[in-house]
């Protein structure tokens, strides 16, 4: 068989931790080969060592058949390997144009000649229909295009094996089509795919084989078509899991949050970027709130949580207006928010682990007397959590966050949060970038805070997350809410209607 | 522990001393002065020298610089600058055995409460009153009656230039009957730079003819602005006219030869300790260079008329007014810019 | 003994002794070098060891107070410095905030005779706290309200202070007779050091400076206001997100490192010495010493009290070096090669770690 | 009127230097290096400029003398900011602290060679300063123009203004700048797309250095006629121009120009029109600095600062 790929034996050794212990990975010509493991397996660090970016302990990579050596990133793209970041690097401050052509710029004695340039990017574009505006900035763009942008730039520099490391984490329901779609373009144009998921609906979806990884060793791979998910995930978790969320019907209590016509205006241009949003969310159920990204979850939220201010309508808490509170006002009072941005918000990265868990209760009696903190307290408090979440990294409640995986720093986030106890839980997209398990884990955690009689405010772009997690539905387009749905009997295809503001009804 | 170091000053060290003030040995002005008449007399008598900068400006600073000269071998001390007034009181009990040149000042402490000069100190001051006096009176009488005055900061020998510096030019504004005006502003600086060109520029651009500029290296921006212009410099304690074609004179003060004169009595055996004196015209001590080919009308004997009248005390230059605006003046009018 | 050298603190001690040692080196050859060239006598080695006994050599037992004299305020302008790059800003306005808190206390204990005099020098030296918090603070509300870049507010106000103490110094002189210093009327007490050290030596100011380290080290490393301050400045977001009032962290940091320049100018300006204040528009060096001192310090408030004990020591050598026929350059430049080496604290620490758990391996 | 025309001609000696070294810092902090040395690189360029001058005074003829002297403070000043780049590039290190180091070790430097080189052991080194164009034929008549640029001029007006066009065109229009600036923004990106973002930095760096190094004898030759190993502050002025500038040529130029305009004003107070303001010194004195501040208070909002600017890079970093 003929592999365009072959690494072997790859070791890479992080202080404190074997992130790639002895792996192989072949990978056929013309398939779209996925990646599976838990959070911290290794898939990262084994794609980074493919792309350069890392120089392993040990292991080789074959080429064609030709043992190669990846020194860094320009060594990758000369032998037509070219990858997606899950943290995308693109430039923010660039435009999209120049992005796609930076590194491969053409010039005429060193003066860019961007005119030529854009005229290649429009016919890529058009050719894979990819969508993009080639002028705007990266920081004006939605992810989605983003993303685009990176596909293309991999195009633009005609690489043949193409890395896309948890591309869809960050995409909406319609982009997630789009993008399987995209993909399945380019195999059939020859080009050969690397794809790292957690979700196994999309390897099922679109991949020809896959290879698993557990705590950095390598598992096994196996045929898409001739594996079913539980085998799958089984395979890289070590056990069963449970795939769909058990959960009894809610039985709703009192009110405890209150929205009423809440407008946030945006500071850039006319349109609100909430207008005129109402809800009520009781204790002991899971109010979502759907929509595609970009529709105002993100500020209705930090109107929620006092980091944005409010431009009127009213937000009445256990039935205390604290529309103008502080943020920590709203934290005290027993509304705990797991951030959207992990990196901008919910963790200090040069902070430790036990320094990032108690940020949000170190001014509290339990982490600090007279104002000075209780270290001890504070280091058993960390190591209780990693035992209770199972939240690994290099060396325990000392490690740094910064050197964390994602999916680790996500589940010390949600430990923090629900230690907090909470009334009100505000959880956006709690689970992305997790493995099955620990999305697992942390469904159940929703669910049996639900039970308790918290009231869970639950902003996800994940529908299948959505539909069976929530017990309401709210959908809002264009910072509007346009729909109110029962999880039980909406279905995804009425869902995707509201969403994308082809329907809409009037709310109470 | 003190054993050691004393056997080493045995051998060697440095046998004039000369501590520095704030500034540099060759800061054109005080320091530099003197330093030249350490120089001078050592090198012509085959003695050591060596000059010590203390760590910052303050009484203690400048003792225990002092210190480290005597350590160091020094039997006599120069020190430049009425900032030692303090810091010369301590020492001279506290080092009876050696001698101190205090310039422009005379031991007093910090807080003027005690004035005492003990057998081994010889303060000298100028009368830079007289040298600024005849600056002035030379530039008026040359024909000039747009001046200016930049002092390097209002210490007492440069408010004393100053001063005198618009004395000397209402006197010739009244022999010529011609109205006067000068601008007169503290730089609060010595260094060479940009700000003060650009201020000299600037009243040269109205009119200044000349500007006596008493302020160290800060001087050299008021040439390069005179260059510029095509306007005049007056140049101050040294002969400064080989730093510019537009210096046409300079107020001096005899830093140097003084100095050097205090050293030669030192060693001859006839040091004046416990003599606070006041080097004036009728010794020579201050006075303009003899070089006047500068000006345009006025002549070495205009220059020799005056002076002989400073030495016979027939002109009396006021010395101690406590504002420039305290001077009695009626044909000249001083601008003042910012304090004094 | 493998743990305590693998201990990252101790590894980082040894890298800034490494540095050190190179500064030394380079300094040595300075001098030969200088030594060969020179027209006057000279004696390098005398020069060296002048060096290394932080000028000591001469004046013994009172160079030592001398030495912690000059300490006292680089102290405080080094923890000023390090206090802020620990909550993530960039106290270049040092200068400003100790010619600020200087000039209030000179001011306060020249002319605030209405208070006792036992108790004038305290509320001098509270004075200047405040004046220099405020300077601080003027940087640090700009920042957090504006936006403003606090490298450039505080070298403008760093201008700013120079300007203003040049000009109120008549409100503490005689108008009338501008060399008229007028002088404290009430000092930090000695403590009996003239007694040990010598008069002009250190003052009790040396315990308030090192009493404010520790102070400061408490703060930053073991309470929670500080844990809030260094996540402000780590991340200022994630700090808003915590509800911890961002505004009042940034602001709160510039007042503190202001103040503590501040005080570190009282501590020179009411302190047993002499040092009055003219007009002369330069700015003070003890304000950019506090850089060099904090990054020797690692901005760490323990190692600052020996970085900057280190760097008077060198003071001290470079005001004696003309005794073996040397000018006070030499140390600068030694200094700016100790600075520069402990660039490659990094690299020497990876060494030092590389070596020793190599033989622990084995 | 005169006094309008005077304040507009005499804020060119702050305004070109300010602009050059400036600019110089721009290049380094697009590609992500902090460099605080400017003060120290600016003192270390006029200083061998100088040193130049002093050895070999009748070398060539006075304006062909002087652009040979730029040319050697710029080569003194891009060597000199190697060491700033190996420090922040190699060795990772903390950018203020080889910035620091340079700052301390230029003037002690200028100071040791000085006291070899010089007659009597001084720190002022003389340098014959022929370098004023008194009129500019014909362009010296131009109304307005002609007195503010062609009449007691230098040429390195000329050259910053050449700078500043070049700069701004290497920056926005060119392949270099394009790189450059991405690794001032987002270097993991360069890195991913195969730009060696090391070398960028170094670059970046040394052009920070070469323009520095002249803008430290552009601003000295004017002034004196004697070098003492000082730029009096105008590094950190001029780090204050770069942010104030917002990171590009065109708004540093602005910045520069305010600053020097201000810096003019501040010393006219003596000036008869100035005068019959009846405003008191100190406020002449501050307004530089002041008016920055209010300036920076209303425009400040968005910080245009590069994102990278002062971290070392390291591939593994999110
Ligand atoms: N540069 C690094 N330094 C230290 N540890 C690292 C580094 N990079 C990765 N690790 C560690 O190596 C392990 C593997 O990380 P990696 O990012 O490859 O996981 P992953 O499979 O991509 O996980 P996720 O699904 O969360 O993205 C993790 O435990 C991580 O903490
Ligand atoms: N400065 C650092 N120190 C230690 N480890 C790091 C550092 N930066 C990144 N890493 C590790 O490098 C790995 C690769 O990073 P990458 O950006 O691919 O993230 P990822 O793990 O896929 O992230 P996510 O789970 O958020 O999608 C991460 O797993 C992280 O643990
Ligand atoms: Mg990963
Ligand atoms: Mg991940």
């Amino acid at each position: 068989m003929e592999y365009v790929i072959e690494m072997q034996g790859i070791t890479k050794i992080f202080p404190g931790i074997i992130a790639n212990d002895n792996i192989d990975l072949k990978v056929r010509k013309g398939e779209i080969h996925a990646l599976l493991g838990e959070n911290g397996a290794g898939k990262s660090t084994l794609m980074s060592v493919l792309f350069g970016l890392y120089k392993p302990e040990k292991g080789k990579i074959i080429i064609n058949g030709e043992e190669v050596s990846i020194k860094n990133p320009n060594d990758a793209n000369r032998y037509g390997i070219g990858m997606v970041h899950q943290h995308f690097k693109l430039v923010h401050n660039f435009t999209v144009l120049e992005n796609v052509i930076l590194g491969v710029e053409s010039v005429k004695y060193g003066h860019l000649l961007m005119d030529e340039a854009r005229k290649k990017v429009i016919e890529l574009s058009q050719k894979y229909s990819l969508f993009i505006e080639p002028d705007a900035l990266i920081s004006d763009i939605s992810v989605g295009m983003q993303q685009r942008v990176e596909i293309l730039k991999m195009l633009y520099r005609e690489n043949d094996l193409l890395i896309f490391d948890e591309p869809t984490a960050v995409l909406t329901p319609q982009e997630i089509d789009e993008l399987m779609k995209i993909m399945k373009d380019l195999v059939a144009e020859g080009k050969t795919i690397i794809f790292i998921t957690h979700k196994l609906n999309e390897i099922k979806a679109v991949a020809d084989r896959v290879t698993i990884l557990r705590k950095g060793k390598y598992v096994d791979t196996v045929d898409v078509s001739l594996s079913s998910k539980e085998t799958l995930s089984e395979l890289m978790v070590g056990r069963k899991v449970l795939l769909e969320v058990e959960k009894t019907a809610a039985q709703p209590k009192e009110i405890v949050l209150e929205v009423k016509h809440l407008v946030v205006k945006s500071k850039t241009h006319g349109k609100n970027k909430v207008n005129d949003v109402s809800f009520k969310l009781h204790r002991g159920e899971i109010l979502c709130i759907a929509g595609i990204e970009g529709n105002g979850q993100t500020d209705l939220v930090y109107a929620l949580t006092g980091l944005e201010k409010v431009s009127s309508g009213e937000i009445i808490y256990k039935g205390e207006d604290i529309t103008h509170r502080s943020i920590r006002y709203r934290n005290l009072k027993g509304m705990a928010h797991i951030p959207e941005d992990r990196h901008k918000h919910g963790l200090v990265l040069d902070y430790n682990v036990a320094e990032n868990l108690i940020l949000q209760d170190y001014y509290t009696n339990k982490f600090q007397t007279k104002g000075f903190l209780k270290f001890k307290k504070i280091y058993e408090n960390a190591d209780e959590l990693i035992e209770r979440y199972d939240i690994r990294s290099g060396s325990g409640a000392r490690s740094i966050a910064r050197s964390m995986s994602g999916g680790n720093q996500q589940k010390a986030i949600v430990a923090r949060e629900l230690e907090t106890h909470p009334d009100v839980l505000i959880a956006v997209q709690p689970t992305r970038g997790l493995d099955v398990g620990a999305i697992e884990y942390i469904h159940k955690i929703l669910i049996e805070q639900r039970d308790k009689g918290k009231a869970i405010l639950l902003v996800s772009l994940e529908l299948s997350e959505v539909m069976s997690v929530s017990d309401r539905i709210l959908v809002i387009y264009e910072g509007e809410l346009v729909g109110q749905a029962d999880p039980a009997v909406v279905s995804q295809q009425e869902l995707g209607l509201y969403m994308s503001g082809s329907k809409r009804e009037v709310l109470e | 522990s003190s054993d050691e170091p004393e056997v080493v000053e045995e051998e060697k060290g440095y046998e004039i001393g000369l501590v520095t003030d704030i500034g540099t040995i060759d800061d054109k002005s005080f320091n530099q002065g003197a330093w030249e008449g350490v120089v001078a007399y050592a090198e012509a008598n085959g003695l050591t020298y060596q000059y010590y900068q203390p760590a910052a400006a303050s009484t203690a600073d400048y003792i225990e610089a002092i210190t480290l000269a005597i350590e160091g071998g020094a039997k006599v001390v120069v020190t430049p600058g009425f900032m030692f007034a303090g810091a010369i009181y301590e020492a001279q009990t506290m080092y009876p055995e050696v001698n101190f040149i205090l310039l422009d000042a005379d031991p007093h402490t910090d807080d003027y409460s005690a004035f005492k000069i003990e057998s081994n100190v010889y303060s000298i001051y100028y009368a830079e009153e007289q040298s600024g006096f005849l600056a002035g009176y030379a530039a008026v009488k040359d024909g000039m009656t747009n001046l200016g005055f930049m002092g390097g900061m209002a210490v007492p020998a440069v408010v004393r230039f100053g001063h005198g510096f618009v004395q000397g030019a209402e006197l010739a504004a009244v022999e010529l009957d011609v109205d006067v005006t000068i601008k007169y502003e503290y730089l609060n600086d010595f260094a060479p730079n940009d700000n003060h060109k650009v201020k000299a520029l600037g009243w040269y651009s109205e009119g200044v003819e000349a500007i006596f500029v008493a302020a160290g290296g800060a001087g050299l921006s008021v040439m390069a602005a005179a260059e510029e212009a095509d306007k005049k410099v007056i140049g101050v304690d040294v002969d400064q006219s080989n730093l510019s074609e537009t210096v046409i004179t300079s107020a001096m003060k005899g830093l140097t030869s003084s100095v050097e004169l205090a050293l030669t009595d030192l060693y001859a055996g006839n040091f004046k300790g416990g003599v606070i004196d006041t080097l004036d015209v009728t010794v020579g001590g201050v006075g303009l260079p003899a070089d006047f080919s500068r000006f345009t009308t006025f002549t070495q004997a205009d220059y020799d008329a005056i002076f002989a009248k400073l030495v016979s005390g027939e002109v009396v230059v006021v010395k101690d007014a406590a504002s420039v605006n305290d001077l009695a003046v009626t044909k000249t009018t001083v601008t003042l810019i910012g304090a004094e | 003994m493998k743990k305590f050298i693998l201990n990252e603190n101790v590894q980082k001690i040894l890298a800034s002794l490494t540095a050190i040692l190179i500064g030394f080196i380079f300094g040595f050859l300075i001098l030969l070098f200088a030594a060969s060239i020179k027209t006057q006598a000279t004696n390098p080695i005398e020069g060296f060891i002048t060096i290394i006994t932080g000028g000591m050599r001469y004046n013994g037992i009172k160079g030592f107070g001398i030495i912690l004299r000059y300490t006292t305020p680089v102290l405080l302008t080094g923890l000023s410095v390090g206090f802020a790059f620990k909550t993530g800003l960039f106290n270049i306005g040092a200068a400003g905030q100790f010619v600020m808190g200087g000039f209030t206390a000179a001011y306060i204990a020249i002319r605030w005779t209405f208070i006792p005099l036992e108790y004038l020098w305290i509320v001098a030296l509270l004075g200047s706290i405040v004046v220099g918090g405020i300077w601080g603070m003027i940087s640090g509300v700009l920042k957090a309200y504006r936006n403003v870049n606090e490298v450039i507010s505080s070298i403008m106000l760093n201008y700013i202070g120079m300007i203003t103490v040049s000009n109120l110094v008549f409100t503490i002189k005689d108008r009338f007779n501008p060399s008229r210093s007028q002088v404290p009327l009430s000092r930090i007490p000695t403590f009996g050091f003239d007694k040990i050290f010598g008069i002009n030596t250190v003052d009790f100011g040396i315990f308030i400076a090192i009493a404010v380290a520790i102070l400061i080290y408490v703060i930053l490393e073991k309470t929670s206001f500080g844990y809030e301050l260094k996540a402000c400045g780590f991340n200022r977001e994630a700090a808003r997100y915590a509800g911890i009032n961002d505004k009042k962290g940034i602001i709160l940091s510039m007042t503190i490192a202001g103040a503590l320049s501040g005080l570190g100018g009282a501590l020179v300006y009411v302190s047993s010495i002499t040092k009055v204040f003219d007009q002369s528009l330069v700015l003070q060096r003890e304000g950019f010493d506090g850089i060099s001192v904090a990054l020797l310090g690692l901005s760490n408030p323990l190692g600052i009290i020996f970085s900057s004990f280190f760097i008077s020591m060198l003071r001290n050598a470079g005001s004696s070096l003309s005794r073996a026929g040397f000018n006070d350059e030499v140390i600068r430049i030694m200094t700016s090669t100790i600075i520069y080496a402990s660039a490659f604290s990094l690299l020497f620490r990876d060494k030092i770690h590389k070596f020793f758990s190599k033989k622990e391996v084995k | 009127m005169d006094t309008l025309l005077f304040l507009l001609k005499n804020m060119f000696p702050y305004m070109i230097p300010l602009t050059v070294v400036a600019l110089g810092g721009m290049f380094s902090e697009r590609s992500g290096i902090v460099n605080i040395a400017l003060e120290g690189i600016m003192v270390f360029g006029a200083s061998i400029g100088i040193f130049f001058m002093y050895f070999f005074p009748d070398l060539l003829p006075p304006q062909m003398m002087l652009i040979a002297a730029l040319i050697v403070a710029l080569i003194s000043g891009a060597i000199f900011s190697l060491l700033h780049a190996y420090a922040s590039v190699n060795l990772k290190a903390n950018q203020v602290i080889s910035g620091t180091a340079l700052n301390l070790f230029a003037t002690s430097f200028h100071v040791f060679v000085a006291r070899i080189v010089t007659p009597n052991g001084v720190e002022g080194v003389k340098f014959n300063n022929v370098y004023r164009i008194p009129t500019v034929p014909f362009f010296s008549d131009i109304p307005i123009l002609g007195p503010i640029l062609f009449t007691n001029t230098y040429i390195t007006t000329f050259i910053g203004f050449g700078i500043l066009f070049i700069s701004s065109y290497v920056l926005f229009k060119t392949r270099f700048g394009l790189r450059l600036r991405a690794c001032g923004e987002h270097p993991q990106a360069a890195d991913s797309v195969g730009i060696n973002v090391n070398r960028m930095r170094y670059i970046g760096v040394l052009i920070s250095g070469a323009l520095a190094g002249m803008g430290g004898l552009i601003l000295i030759v004017p002034s004196t006629v004697e070098y003492t190993g000082v730029v009096s502050g105008y590094g950190f002025l001029a780090l204050a121009v770069l942010i104030f500038g917002q990171w590009r040529p065109s708004k540093i130029i602005l910045a520069a120009a305010f600053f020097g305009l201000m810096q003019t004003i501040s010393n006219s107070s003596g000036l008869n029109f100035f005068m019959s303001l009846g405003i008191p010194k100190y406020f002449y004195q501050i307004v530089p600095y002041v008016a920055t501040l209010i300036v920076l208070t209303f425009t400040s909002k968005k910080s245009a600062a590069p994102k990278a600017a002062g971290e070392p890079y390291d591939p593994g970093k999110r």
